[in-house]
C-alpha cells in the first residue's frame, strides 16, 4: 500500500506532527514553553542604546526579492518590531525599510503598533517605514546604501529573505561605523554576515528569536516539535554510527523501510 | 467562503502531493499528482507577469506624473514591454531578439555582480578581523581554502590542495549537513502549517 | 579596438554599470532599468511558451478541463484590482500548496532521511568520519533553543549544560569553519564573473589580451 | 607619536579605490601574460569526470543547463568542459531549463559552437526542450510525467517527430541527470534522486558549492565540480584547455592579494588593539 521506503519517513511525519499538535494547544492554553535568549538579539538593544548615545538612526532593512513574503521575511519582520519598541522606549531614531509591497505593509502595521504598544504613538512618523525597489532587486541595493549615508545612521538590522546586495549593503554599514546585526537563512548570505556584522542570527536562530519575542502558540508549538525532530535526529545518529562500527546495520534497515 | 476557499484549494492541491508521495494507488500517485503538478507550472508561467504587472503600475504612475526620473520609469517601461512584444511576436530564437540580449542583458547582469568581485576583495580589507575565536577559525579557514584552491597555493605548499579539499569534504560538510537537516525540519513545519491553513501570509497583507 | 556594435554595446552597458565604483550616477541607473525590463520581458516570453505549449494546445485539442489553470492563472492577476483581490487568493493558494507540498516530500525523503540515513552509515574507524559525526551532532545541539534554556534563576541542569556547550563551541565552531570555506569560495565565484568582463573589456573590445 | 603606530594606523586604512584598482590590474596582468601555474585534481572533480565517463556509449541523458547571464563565467567553462567530454563520447543529451530562464539562450551558444564541432545532429543526438517556470515543482513534473511536460522543443516543434524525445517515457529512461546552475543540487536531489534513485552530477557555482558538499558527502550526488576552479580541472581531466584555464591565473593573484589583504588588516587590528585603541572604523 505505501511506497517502498516512505514507512519510516510517514511514522515520524505523524509523530512529528502530533506532537506540533499538542504543542501548539498547550500553548493556546496559557502554559510557558521557555526559550533560549540569544545574544543577536541582546545586541539588538545595544544596538539602539549605541542611536540613542549617537543621535544617530537605527536602520532595520526588511529584504524580500520575491513577489510573496515567505516565513522568513514574517520572522524577520519579528525581530525589526522588537527593535521599533525598544527604539520607542529610548526614544532613537528609526527607519525600517522593505522591498515588497506587502512586507512593506506589515511592517507599516508592525512598527505602528510597537510605538504605540510603548505608549508613544505621538513618536511614529509615516516616513519611518520606507519602500525601495519593488521586485527589482538590482536597483535596490545602491538605493538603500544611499539612504544609509545620507541619514549617517548608528546601527542597522539587515534581515528577511537576503540577496547578493548583502555584501554590499553591509560594507557600507560598516565604513559608516555602524554597528550591525544580520539574521537570515541564507546559506550564501551568512559568510557576509558573520565576517560584516557584530551579532547575528542564522537560520533557525531568526526563527526562534521570533518565537521568543512573539510568544505566538504556533511558532513556539511548532519549535518544539523541531527540537524534538533534533534530538531525534542526534539520537539516531549516535546510535547509528556506533552500531555501524560494531557492523550492525539494524537501525539503518529499519529507516530504509 | 472569502477566507475558505483557498484555504481549502491549498488543502487539496497539498494533500494530493503527498497522498502521491506515501501511497501507491497509480490513480492517485500518477493521474492526481502528475495533474497538479503540471497545472502549478502552467501557473507559475502566469505568475512570471506578475512582477511586470506591478513595476509596470509603479512606473507608468511615475511616468504620466512626471515624477523623480521619468524618464528612466519611460526607460524600463520600454525595455520590458518591447522587448516582451518582439519575443512574442517573433519568437526567442529570432535574431534580433538574441541580438538585445546578448548586448544587454548578459552584460548588464554579469557586470552586476562583477561589481561584487571588488567589494568583497574590500571587504576582506575592512572586515575579516581576527575579534574573537568564531572569527579567527572562520578567517584561517578562508585563507586556507582560498589559496588551496587555486594554483598559486598549491604551487606554494602542494598539500594546501588536499587540506583544502578535506576542510571542504569534511568539517564543512558536516555543519552543511547540520544546517540541511535543520532547514529540513523547518520546511516540514511550514509544509504542515501551510498546508492545513495555520500559515497564510503567502494570502496576503490582511492575513488571508 | 572593435569596430563591431555588437562589442560597442555590451562594452558601454558593462562600462556604465562599473561607474556606480566612482559614484552613483545617471548611466548607471539608466541601464539598470533598462536591465530590470528587459530582464523580465525575457522569462515573461519564456512562460509565455509554456502557457501555449502546456495548456492552451491540449484545451484545443480536447483536453477541455486544462481551462481551469489558464482561469486560475489569469485570477492571479485580479490583485491588481480593488476589491477584487481576494479571487487571486485561491490560484496563489494553489501554488502553494503544491510548491510547499513538493518541498515537504523533498524535505522528509532527501535532506532529513537521506542525511541522517548516511551520516548513521559512517564507522567511526578514521579521523574524517569522527570530525563528519561530531560535526554534525554539534551543529544540531547549537541549533537547541528549548532543551538549554534557562528556567528562572534555577540553575541549569547537568545534561542542558553539556548540550549547551557542545553546541556553542564545537557546533558553532564547525559552523564558522563552513563560513570560512563558504566565503572562500564566493571570492572564486564572484572574482570569475569580474574576470569574466574584464576578458571582455580588453581582449573583445580593446584588443589588449591576446586572444 | 610612535612611528610604529602610525604604521600600523596606515596599514588599517588603504583608500577602497586603491584596493579596487589594484584588483582589477591583478586580474588583467595574468590574462595578458599567463604563468600557466598547475592545478590540481579535487575529488569532485574527479569523480564527476569517472561518472560521465563510466556511462555506456549511446545512454541518453539530461542536463540542465540553468546557466543564468550573471553566472555564466562560472558555468559555461564547466559546460564546455562537459560537452567535449560527452559529446567525444556520442553520449545522447536532453537539455532543460529550470532554474534560469536565461539557459536556452546559452545552451543555443553551446549548440552553435561545440555541438557544430562534433557534428551533433539536433533530434537525434540532442534535444532542447523549453524553459518551465515554478523551479523545484517544474523539476517535480518534469520527473512525474516527462511528455505531457514537454508536448514541443524549444524551436516548436512536435516531441513525436523528435526521435530522441521519443525514447524517453519517464526520469528512469535518463542513465544520469547533470545540472549546470547558480543554486545547490538540493532540488534535483530532492526531485529526482530519491524518489527516482537516478545518479546525479552537480556543477555549480562557489556560492553554493559549500552546500552541495553535504549532499557529495552523502553519494546523494556522484559527483561536484564547483566553480571556476572545478571547471580549470575537469579541462585538465579532459586534455583540452579552453576558457577556465586562461582565467585561473587571474583567479590565483586576486586570491592571493585577498589573503594579504586579510593579513595586512589583522596586523594593524592586533597593532592598534595592543596600544589601547580600538579598532578604528566600528
Amino acid at each position: 500500500m505505501l511506497n517502498k521506503g516512505t514507512t519510516a519517513i510517514l511514522v515520524f511525519f505523524v509523530i512529528y506532527g502530533l506532537i506540533a499538535w499538542v504543542g501548539v494547544r498547550r500553548m493556546r492554553q496559557g502554559r510557558h514553553v521557555p526559550i533560549r535568549r540569544l545574544p543577536g538579539l541582546d545586541a539588538v538593544d545595544e544596538a539602539v542604546g549605541r542611536a540613542t548615545e549617537l543621535g544617530r538612526p537605527f536602520m532595520a532593512v526588511v529584504s524580500q526579492p520575491t513577489p510573496y513574503m515567505n516565513d522568513e521575511v514574517i520572522a524577520g519582520i519579528e525581530v525589526v518590531r522588537y527593535a521599533a519598541r525598544t527604539a520607542a522606549k529610548y526614544e532613537a531614531s528609526f527607519v525600517a525599510i522593505a522591498s515588497g509591497a506587502d512586507s512593506f505593509a506589515v511592517l507599516q502595521d508592525s512598527v505602528r503598533a510597537a510605538f504605540s504598544g510603548e505608549g508613544k504613538p505621538d513618536l511614529y512618523r509615516e516616513d519611518m517605514v520606507r519602500f525601495i525597489g519593488g521586485y527589482s532587486m538590482v536597483v535596490y541595493g545602491p538605493a538603500v546604501i544611499a539612504l544609509m549615508e545620507e541619514l549617517k545612521i548608528a546601527a542597522d538590522l539587515l534581515t528577511g529573505y537576503l540577496g547578493f546586495q548583502t555584501l554590499m549593503l553591509a560594507e557600507a554599514g560598516a565604513s559608516l561605523g555602524a554597528i550591525q546585526i544580520g539574521a537570515t537563512k541564507q546559506t550564501a548570505q551568512l559568510p557576509f554576515i558573520a565576517a560584516s556584522c557584530d551579532y547575528t542570527l542564522m537560520g533557525e536562530e531568526l526563527y526562534a528569536t521570533a518565537a521568543y519575542i512573539s510568544r505566538d502558540p504556533v511558532s513556539v508549538g511548532f519549535l518544539v516539535a523541531q527540537e524534538f525532530g533534533k534530538c531525534l535526529c542526534c539520537i539516531v545518529v549516535v546510535v547509528g554510527v556506533l552500531l555501524s562500527t560494531f557492523g550492525g546495520a539494524e537501525l539503518i534497515k529499519l529507516l530504509e523501510r | 467562503m472569502r477566507k475558505e476557499v483557498p484555504l481549502i484549494v491549498t488543502f487539496i492541491a497539498g494533500a494530493g502531493i503527498m497522498a502521491g508521495f506515501f501511497l501507491q494507488a497509480p490513480l492517485v500517485k500518477v493521474s492526481l499528482s502528475a495533474n497538479l503538478l503540471n497545472w502549478a507550472v502552467i501557473i507559475s508561467a502566469f505568475a512570471l507577469a506578475l512582477g511586470a504587472g506591478n513595476l509596470t503600475r509603479l512606473h507608468g504612475l511615475n511616468l504620466s506624473r512626471r515624477g523623480k526620473n521619468w524618464a528612466l520609469s519611460g526607460l524600463l517601461l520600454l525595455g520590458l514591454w518591447g522587448f516582451f512584444l518582439l519575443g512574442l511576436v517573433k519568437g526567442p530564437t529570432y535574431s534580433s531578439y538574441t541580438y538585445i540580449f546578448n548586448a544587454v542583458l548578459v552584460p548588464g547582469s554579469a557586470t552586476v555582480m562583477a561589481l561584487n568581485g571588488f567589494y568583497i576583495i574590500s571587504a576582506c580589507y575592512r572586515t575579516f578581523r581576527m575579534r574573537s575565536w568564531q572569527a579567527t577559525l572562520m578567517v584561517l579557514t578562508a585563507v586556507v581554502v582560498a589559496l588551496g584552491r587555486v594554483g598559486i597555493g598549491q604551487a606554494m605548499w602542494p598539500a594546501l590542495g588536499p587540506i583544502s579539499d578535506w576542510i571542504n569534504r569534511y568539517p564543512n560538510a558536516s555543519a552543511m549537513r547540520g544546517i540541511v537537516i535543520g532547514a529540513a525540519l523547518g520546511t516540514v513545519s511550514l509544509g504542515i502549517r501551510v498546508i492545513l491553513g495555520i500559515e497564510r501570509g503567502h494570502l496576503g497583507a490582511e492575513g488571508g | 579596438m572593435s569596430t563591431q556594435l555588437s562589442v560597442w554595446l555590451p562594452a558601454l552597458v558593462t562600462l556604465a554599470i562599473f561607474s556606480l565604483l566612482y559614484r552613483e550616477n545617471i548611466y548607471y541607473r539608466a541601464v539598470e532599468h533598462l536591465l530590470v525590463g528587459v530582464g523580465l520581458a525575457h522569462s515573461m516570453v519564456m512562460g509565455y511558451k509554456s502557457i501555449v505549449d502546456m495548456a492552451v494546445n491540449p484545451m484545443l485539442q480536447g483536453k477541455w478541463y486544462m481551462i481551469v489553470p489558464i482561469l486560475l492563472g489569469f485570477s492571479l492577476y485580479l490583485r491588481w484590482f480593488k476589491g477584487l483581490g481576494f479571487y487571486s487568493r485561491s490560484a496563489v493558494g494553489f501554488l502553494m500548496g503544491v510548491g510547499t507540498a513538493v518541498g515537504l516530500k523533498g524535505a522528509l525523503q532527501a535532506d532529513l532521511f537521506g542525511q541522517i540515513i548516511s551520516t548513521a552509515k559512517l564507522p567511526l574507524t578514521n579521523m574524517s568520519n569522527v570530525v563528519m559525526v561530531v560535526g554534525l551532532v554539534g551543529t544540531l545541539m547549537h541549533f537547541l533553543f528549548i532543551t538549554t534554556a534557562q528556567t528562572g534563576e534555577a540553575p541549569m541542569n547537568p545534561l542542558s549544560r553539556v548540550l549547551l556547550w557542545i553546541g556553542s563551541y564545537v557546533g558553532r565552531g564547525m559552523i564558522m569553519v563552513a563560513l570560512g570555506s563558504a566565503f572562500a569560495y564566493t571570492i572564486m565565484a564572484r572574482i570569475s564573473v569580474l574576470i569574466g568582463r574584464i576578458q571582455f573589456l580588453f581582449r573583445d573590445w580593446i584588443y589588449l589580451i591576446p586572444k | 607619536m610612535k612611528p610604529s603606530l602610525s604604521f600600523a594606523e596606515r596599514l588599517g586604512r588603504i583608500d577602497v579605490r586603491v584596493i579596487h584598482f589594484l584588483v582589477a590590474l591583478l586580474i588583467l596582468l595574468p590574462l595578458i601574460r599567463p604563468v600557466g601555474l598547475p592545478t590540481q585534481i579535487s575529488e569532485g572533480t574527479q569523480k564527476a569526470y569517472d561518472t560521465f565517463d563510466a556511462l555506456p556509449p549511446g545512454s541518453t541523458i539530461l542536463i540542465d543547463y540553468s546557466i543564468g547571464a550573471a553566472c555564466a563565467p562560472e558555468l559555461e567553462p564547466q559546460a564546455t568542459a562537459w560537452m567535449h567530454h560527452l559529446m567525444a563520447k556520442r553520449t545522447k543529451i536532453v537539455l532543460t531549463f529550470v532554474y534560469s530562464a536565461e539557459g536556452p539562450i546559452f545552451a543555443q551558444k553551446m549548440l552553435d559552437t561545440v555541438a557544430k564541432e562534433y557534428n551533433y545532429e539536433y533530434g537525434k543526438e540532442i534535444v532542447m526542450t523549453p524553459y518551465r517556470a515554478g523551479q523545484e515543482t517544474a523539476l517535480a513534473a518534469i520527473a512525474r510525467d516527462f511528455q505531457g511536460v514537454f508536448p514541443q522543443d524549444y524551436y516548436g516543434a512536435d516531441s513525436s517527430t523528435l526521435p530522441l524525445m521519443q525514447e524517453i517515457q519517464d526520469i528512469n529512461d535518463f542513465a544520469l541527470v547533470a545540472h549546470l546552475a547558480n543554486f545547490g543540487p538540493d532540488i534535483y536531489v530532492r526531485q529526482i534522486g530519491a524518489p527516482y534513485g537516478v545518479p546525479i552530477v552537480c556543477g555549480t557555482t562557489g556560492v553554493c558549492s559549500p552546500l552541495a558538499q553535504a549532499y557529495f558527502a552523502s553519494g546523494q550526488i556522484q559527483g561536484l565540480v564547483a566553480a571556476l576552479g572545478g571547471a580549470a580541472e575537469y579541462e585538465v581531466l579532459v586534455g583540452k584547455p579552453g576558457p577556465a584555464a586562461a582565467m585561473m591565473d587571474a583567479q590565483s593573484s586576486t586570491h592571493l592579494f585577498a589573503v594579504i589583504l586579510v593579513v595586512l588588516c589583522n596586523i594593524s587590528y592586533f597593532l592598534t588593539r595592543k596600544s589601547g585603541q580600538a579598532g578604528q572604523g566600528r
